[in-house]
């Protein structure tokens, strides 16, 4: 049966969709390491295999994200602002704004009724306004990044950092820690800060009912959590966030052939 | 008399201890933000080494980055006072000082011993020696051994990402591409060197100059330096320390300075215990 | 799906190819002045208000903003900001200001031009020639170079209306009066200066052609109205040159006229810049010099750009009453076109929203779909109102906006890559915007 | 308590506290408040017909929100706080606004202030930036312009006479200001530098009058307070942009320095000199508003040479060196400030001929970006003494 992939190349994971009529998508998540050409073609072998979809029914392949122009096997590339939108829509047609936390960046889309995306803001290029901080605390801390978001719920008062930049804010972190500051205390003021630069970026396009929170970041509660409080409204977050903008690719693959 | 000088940086505490004729011990603390507090047990450290006790310090000089959270000092003076004055002992011949910590970069211009201009960036961790460690340890190297696979580059490759995080990206997706890593390494040591250049020139860098701080045991940063300057640098046998014994120095000038005026000396609390940065 | 894309790369004007020698006559004859013992100044862009009159005196102007894209293409601009830098000069400072500062020290070091120096450089100035017009780096920079050149300087003050007030027509004389006596003052300073009186008639004749070239040069950018729109932004950002520092030269009326013949046939034939015009565009406020090539990216997409910059327009035909007085003529030509785009708007009754009415004139005017803004680091002026406009012209006309950073100089803040990652993006937003338009009302 | 009731310094650090209370006192007894930008509109014209003017100023305390989706972030903070405090509705008690050319960010700043605001009046006052006879002319014509479109807006008429008697109570405020300055040239000073602040910001919010009484109660009160300013090593001067919160002195007195002077607009470049009083009061405006108001926004005419050129710029501070017998001198700007931002080399030059040591600061204008300038001012505090 006639089957179309979405490839999305991230700078953390490379994800793949199939999408075929009437079916539940199929997701599969792999790291990108640095050679993103070899993650692309083996995230999607493995998708298939693990589908039992024929290489020969997929009728189209669209690829997005940071590393789109390594899947050389794809139709054509498409923005992965579009993608997310796309894919967000498919869940929550009534949403007009997604939040997009990215490893490399955080976007904030709108929607329209149609889920096209009508205006974005991106994230300047620096970690500390991406998913990337969060991560990298978290590593220096020895919390497990499935563990961030629970363990931060926990947080009474929250640290202020005293500087703006991802790395320093890395050994701030340990030597907090070392004095006896609460590991959730710590995480969660870096989601305050990112929750801050996320709010900005929304102020940009201008909040409209409903919200969702995608990509990797919305994977931390915590965050998600500071998030929708610093915006006083509720945010969605579909099952498996991170797929989203592949799963929009493989919806405008199958645009493409139709 | 002995006099020690304590010098508390983002990732590293070394300590001095001087009497009238000269060093008496000397100590680099364990690295890592997570011992930098532990300035108490460096002291201890360099008072065994030294073979005294801490009753026989007549004077505690604090300085670097965490100064004001050391709770058995004397006495804090900025780091960039305390450099001029080590540096100046050590290069009697010294005019500027670049020192390139962890957490900031320094240009320092000195007179005599005594600082004349000075400029310094501590915005974030493009441009300091945190963007190094970031990178080495990324690429699985020691911190001492990227300057001389650096120097090993024919051509430079280019990183287009100031941010430390994403530059750390950068470099392994183009390792993935098949880029030789010293040429990495080279475009990268590059790059802090003319950052760093550009600002210390905003105070007409003068010969002598005298790279301190942990990135001048670094040759390849030495080396990107000299081609910026265009003469070579000088570095000390133990370019951390300069920052310490400096404010060991400032510490028996300073009780010098009151004997003589017959004025009694004003000590600290001398609490030897743990410093805390966020308290 | 992916050919198609490849469709409508640009057709570039012929008769734009005239516009070279103008170009390369600009950036020459500087040295050329110098080499001759001929004086030579050192100019802010000053919209005509004083280069005619330094001309008509036989001043060669050089224009260190110029020099700027020219560093900036060349590379060597990292250098001489870097040189700036350390000259205790703020990093955020205008571009053009960096680069001028820093190639300055340079040749002061060196004693003589820095042979590095693209272009040959830009020889040592007679005298300095400020303008308030505009920006405040435009007179802040030359009294900075003061500490390098000791040479005579002279600000060319300049009115600074408030959108508010453009339609008081009481306060247009007053301004122009104001310019006249600086203009007058100008005159005197030259003089003095160049021990030597103005020769009167020249002046006119210079005026005389500088009028000519704006009403030709406009009519050409109004034929752009048509679609599809014959003429690129690409061409726009190479002919645009000679109006702005050349208009009172009869070869750039000639070559004027040559376009305007191409682009009335275009016209005529319904013949388009792109072969398949997708979108139409207008364009604010500086494009990145050094990375025109990007927009050619964007015409393979089919993006057209239809018209530009309120800095860069041309003056429309003018509109304010006065007397022939050629010192009234000179300040009222240079005083129209700074309010000429909000005054031309207001007139029609469009309500004011500052620098953002001439883009919501212009997009009704050429039917434009979006928008494309490039906020510029070290450019205060130019960046101000970018996202104000894009604002209005979303609330109020329902044209989405596009919003892509980077510099005057400083080529590495301009991040291609992801811009034309966000280009698909944009045009859903384009298309979907072309709906609603239709719903609203809006006739494209 | 009102702040009209409190009296001498604790009413100054009251009014500095909560800036807009008085405001907001005075106009529940139906006075009217009009906002303007900068030190260049004629205040005296403002009081003269009846309004109370306050100088709309940014703060470092609140983060920037909404003026970013109007304005980038490569704009002067300043102004973007002054938007964003504007459209948050924190300034919710202007009857009219004034604004003025006096860089092209403020120009740009006032038309979009008052597109947000729509106040019931406003007045744009174009400032030219050379000096000289057709440029005073257009100043005292836009000055005049100022006056009948504020008379119109009043119904009142405003006679020669009548505006004379204003500059003279402006003028007294001026000197009472000079007089509290005058506290500082002794060693130790008799007022901090952050008292001076704390009582130049409330200046600004409050009426001619009861500001110069406040001035008067804090001249006795300073001269007979038994606590004394501690001696300290430096004694420096402030040049630079706007200071509309203490912190920053705060954080440079908390070293072993005394700020005892300063050249910035929320400080002696406001109250400086006075109006002369010449037949047409606007002459005397228009010289006192364009020419002896010290900005680096103004074009000082070029001289014989560039020494030259700095003797006319930076002359009136090494004055200031002098009498206030200051040994430093700290250039502070906030990031994004053109005017200031060129000046540095050149008055950073001039006073190394002068032997007098400085440091530039640039900050971010935010509280939480202070802490690392902290350990750069401690170090030229330790170079100079």
């Amino acid at each position: 049966m006639a089957c179309y992939a979405g490839i999305d190349i991230g700078s953390a994971n490379t994800k793949v969709v199939l999408f075929r009529e009437g079916m539940p998508p199929y997701f599969h998540l792999i790291i990108s390491g640095y050679n993103y050409r070899l993650s692309a073609q083996k995230a999607l072998t493995e998708a298939l295999a693990g589908s039992g979809v024929a290489r020969g029914d997929v009728r189209a392949i669209m690829a997005t994200g940071f590393g789109s122009q390594s899947a050389d096997f794809a139709f054509d590339q498409l923005s992965d602002i579009s993608c997310s939108a796309r894919g967000v829509h498919f869940f929550f047609p009534d949403v007009r704004t997604v939040i997009d936390i990215g490893g490399q960046a955080s976007r904030v889309i709108q929607l329209s009724e149609e889920g096209k995306s009508i205006n974005f803001a991106v994230s300047e290029r620096c970690a500390s306004g991406s998913g990337r901080f969060l991560q990298v605390i978290a590593r220096v801390i020895g919390v497990d990044i499935k563990e961030v978001g629970p363990l931060s719920l926990k947080s009474n008062n929250p640290v202020t950092y005293t500087t703006g930049c991802a790395v320093f804010g890395e050994s701030e972190a340990i030597s907090r820690v070392a004095e006896g500051t609460p590991k959730e205390d710590i995480l969660a003021g870096v989601q305050n800060a990112i929750a801050a630069r996320i709010a900005s970026l929304v102020d940009r396009v201008g909040l409209q009912n409903d919200c969702a929170m995608v990509g990797g970041g919305a994977l931390d509660i915590g965050l998600v959590k500071r998030t929708s409080e610093r915006l006083g409204v509720k945010i969605f977050v579909p099952e498996a966030p991170q797929m989203m903008a592949a799963l929009g690719a493989a919806l405008s693959a199958r645009e493409l052939t139709s | 008399m002995n006099f020690a000088g304590i010098d508390i940086g983002s990732t590293m505490t070394k300590i001095v201890i001087i009497n009238e004729s000269g060093i008496v011990s000397q100590v680099i603390g364990p690295t890592g933000a997570e011992h930098r507090r532990l300035a108490n047990k460096v002291m201890e450290q360099a008072l065994t080494q030294g073979g005294i006790t801490f009753d026989d310090l007549t004077y505690v000089v604090a300085t670097g980055y965490g100064r004001i959270n050391v709770p058995f000092a004397d006495k804090q003076i900025t780091e960039i006072t305390c450099h001029a004055k080590g540096v100046a002992s050590i290069f009697p011949t010294a005019k500027t000082v670049i020192d390139i910590g962890g957490q900031d970069a320094k240009g320092i211009k000195i007179v005599g011993g005594k600082v004349v201009n000075f400029v310094m960036n501590d915005k974030c961790a493009a441009g300091t020696g945190r963007f190094l460690e970031v990178i080495s340890d990324a690429l699985g190297l020691g911190l001492q051994e990227i300057g001389p696979l650096a120097l090993q580059s024919k051509t430079k490759i280019r990183i287009s990402s100031t941010c430390t995080i994403f530059a750390e990206q950068e470099v392994l997706s183009k390792l993935a591409d098949g880029a030789p890593i010293e040429d990495i390494l080279a475009g990268l040591h590059e790059a802090i060197a003319g950052r760093v250049f550009r600002m210390a020139e905003k105070m007409k860098i003068e010969r002598d100059v005298v790279m301190t701080g942990g990135v001048a045991k670094n040759v390849g940063m030495v080396q990107a330096m000299e081609n910026h300057l265009g003469y070579p640098v000088l570095v000390a046998e133990e370019p951390l320390l300069t920052g310490a014994i400096g404010a060991a120095i400032l510490g028996r000038e300073f009780v010098e300075k009151a004997l003589q005026r017959g004025e009694e000396i004003q000590k600290g609390a001398r609490l030897l215990e743990a410093a805390s940065f966020f308290k | 799906m992916i050919a198609e894309k490849k469709k409508g790369v640009i057709t570039r004007l012929e008769s734009a190819g005239l516009v070279r020698p103008l170009v390369n006559k600009m950036y020459s004859e500087g040295n050329l002045a110098a080499e001759e013992g001929r004086p030579v100044a050192w100019a802010m862009v000053n919209w005509w208000e004083g280069d005619i009159i330094m001309r008509a005196m036989g001043v060669t102007p050089v224009y260190p903003e110029n020099y700027g894209t020219v560093c900036a293409s060349d590379g060597i601009v990292q250098k001489y900001m870097g040189v700036s830098a350390a000259e205790g000069f703020p990093t955020h400072l205008c571009g053009y200001a960096q680069n001028a500062l820093g190639y300055t020290t340079e040749m002061k070091k060196e004693g003589q031009v820095p042979p590095d120096a693209p272009m040959g450089g830009m020889a040592k100035p007679t005298f300095m020639l400020c303008s308030e017009g505009m920006c405040d780096a435009r007179y802040k920079w030359f009294q900075s170079l003061r500490q390098y050149w000791d040479v005579p300087i002279w600000t060319l003050s300049f009115p600074h209306p408030d959108f508010y007030d453009l339609q008081d027509e009481s306060i247009h004389q007053i301004n122009i009066d104001y310019m006249a006596a600086e203009i007058e003052g100008f005159i005197a300073f030259l003089e003095g200066l160049l021990k030597k009186k103005i020769d009167y008639d020249k002046l006119e004749e210079m005026l005389a052609n500088q009028e000519k070239v704006f009403q030709v040069w406009w009519e050409i950018n109004d034929l752009r109205r048509a679609i599809p729109c014959p003429v690129h932004g690409r061409d726009f950002w190479t002919m645009m040159v000679p109006c702005l520092y050349q208009a009172y030269d009869p070869q750039t009326l000639a070559v004027y006229q040559a376009v305007y013949k191409e682009v009335k046939e275009r016209v005529d034939n319904g013949v388009g810049a792109l072969s398949e015009e997708r979108y139409r565009l207008l364009f604010a406020e500086i494009p990145p010099w050094a990375s025109l090539g990007f927009f050619d990216k964007l015409a393979e997409r089919g993006w057209n750009f239809v018209a530009e910059s309120m800095g860069y327009h041309p003056p429309p035909p003018m509109e304010l009453p006065g007397n022939g007085d050629i010192k009234q003529r000179i300040a009222r030509w240079t005083y129209w076109f700074y309010i000429s785009h909000v005054y031309r708007a207001s007139k029609k009754g469009y309500y004011i929203a500052g620098a953002a009415q001439p883009y919501y004139n212009w997009a009704i005017e050429y039917k434009a779909d979006g928008m494309l803004i490039h906020p510029v680091v070290t450019c205060r002026t130019a960046t101000f109102w970018l996202t104000h406009t894009i604002n209005v012209l979303k609330e109020k006309l329902e044209i989405p906006g596009l919003s892509i950073q980077g510099d005057i100089v400083d080529i590495t803040l301009f991040d291609a890559a992801s811009a034309l990652n966000q280009a698909p993006a944009f045009e859903e937003a384009m298309d979907h915007f072309r709906q609603v338009r239709k719903t609203k009302g809006l006739d494209w | 308590m009102t702040q009209g009731k409190l009296q001498g310094l604790t009413k100054a650090v009251d009014v500095y506290k909560n800036r807009y209370k008085r405001l907001r006192e005075l106009r529940a007894e139906g006075k009217k408040i009009m906002g303007y930008v900068c030190a260049y509109p004629p205040l005296e014209i403002v009081t003269a017909l009846g309004y109370i003017p306050f100088r709309i100023l940014g703060t470092m305390d609140e983060p920037i929100t909404k003026a970013d989706t109007q304005v980038p972030a490569i704009i002067c903070p300043m102004l973007r706080s002054m938007l964003d405090l504007g459209i948050n509705g924190k300034i919710d008690f202007l009857d009219g606004f004034i604004g003025a050319h006096t860089c092209d960010c403020t120009q740009k700043f006032s038309h979009l202030y008052q597109y947000n605001m729509q106040l019931p009046f406003y007045r744009f006052l174009d400032v030219p930036h050379v000096v000289h006879k057709p440029s005073l002319d257009f100043m005292k014509e836009g000055i005049r312009i100022l006056q009948q479109s504020l008379e119109k807006h009043t119904g009142q008429k405003l006679a020669p006479e009548r505006l004379q008697e204003e500059i003279k109570k402006h003028n007294e405020q001026r000197a009472l200001v000079r007089q509290l300055y005058g506290l500082r040239k002794q060693d130790p000073p008799l007022l901090s530098g952050v008292e001076t602040l704390q009582i130049v910001l409330s200046l600004l919010c409050l009426p001619i009058e009861e500001g110069s009484t406040m001035l008067r109660e804090i001249i006795a009160e300073v001269k007979s307070r038994p606590q004394k300013i501690q001696k300290k090593h430096a004694r420096l001067l402030l040049w630079g942009t706007p200071l509309t919160e203490t912190s920053i002195v705060e954080m440079i007195e908390s070293a072993d320095a005394n700020v005892v002077m300063d050249d910035i607009c929320t400080g002696t470049r406001h109250f400086g000199l006075d109006v002369e009083l010449t037949a047409d009061p606007l002459d005397g405006l228009a010289k006192r508003y364009l020419d002896d108001l010290k900005c680096p926004r103004t074009y000082r005419e070029a001289t014989d040479s560039f020494a030259a050129d700095q003797e006319a710029r930076f002359g009136y501070i090494a004055k200031y060196v002098r009498d206030w017998k200051v040994n430093g001198i700290i250039l502070e700007s906030m990031k994004y400030c053109d005017t200031h931002g060129y000046e540095v080399p050149a008055i950073k030059a001039y006073f190394d001929r002068l032997g007098i040591p400085s440091l530039y600061l640039e900050h971010e204008y935010t509280m939480v970006a202070l802490a690392p300038l902290k350990t750069r001012v401690e170090a030229f505090v330790e170079m100079i003494s």
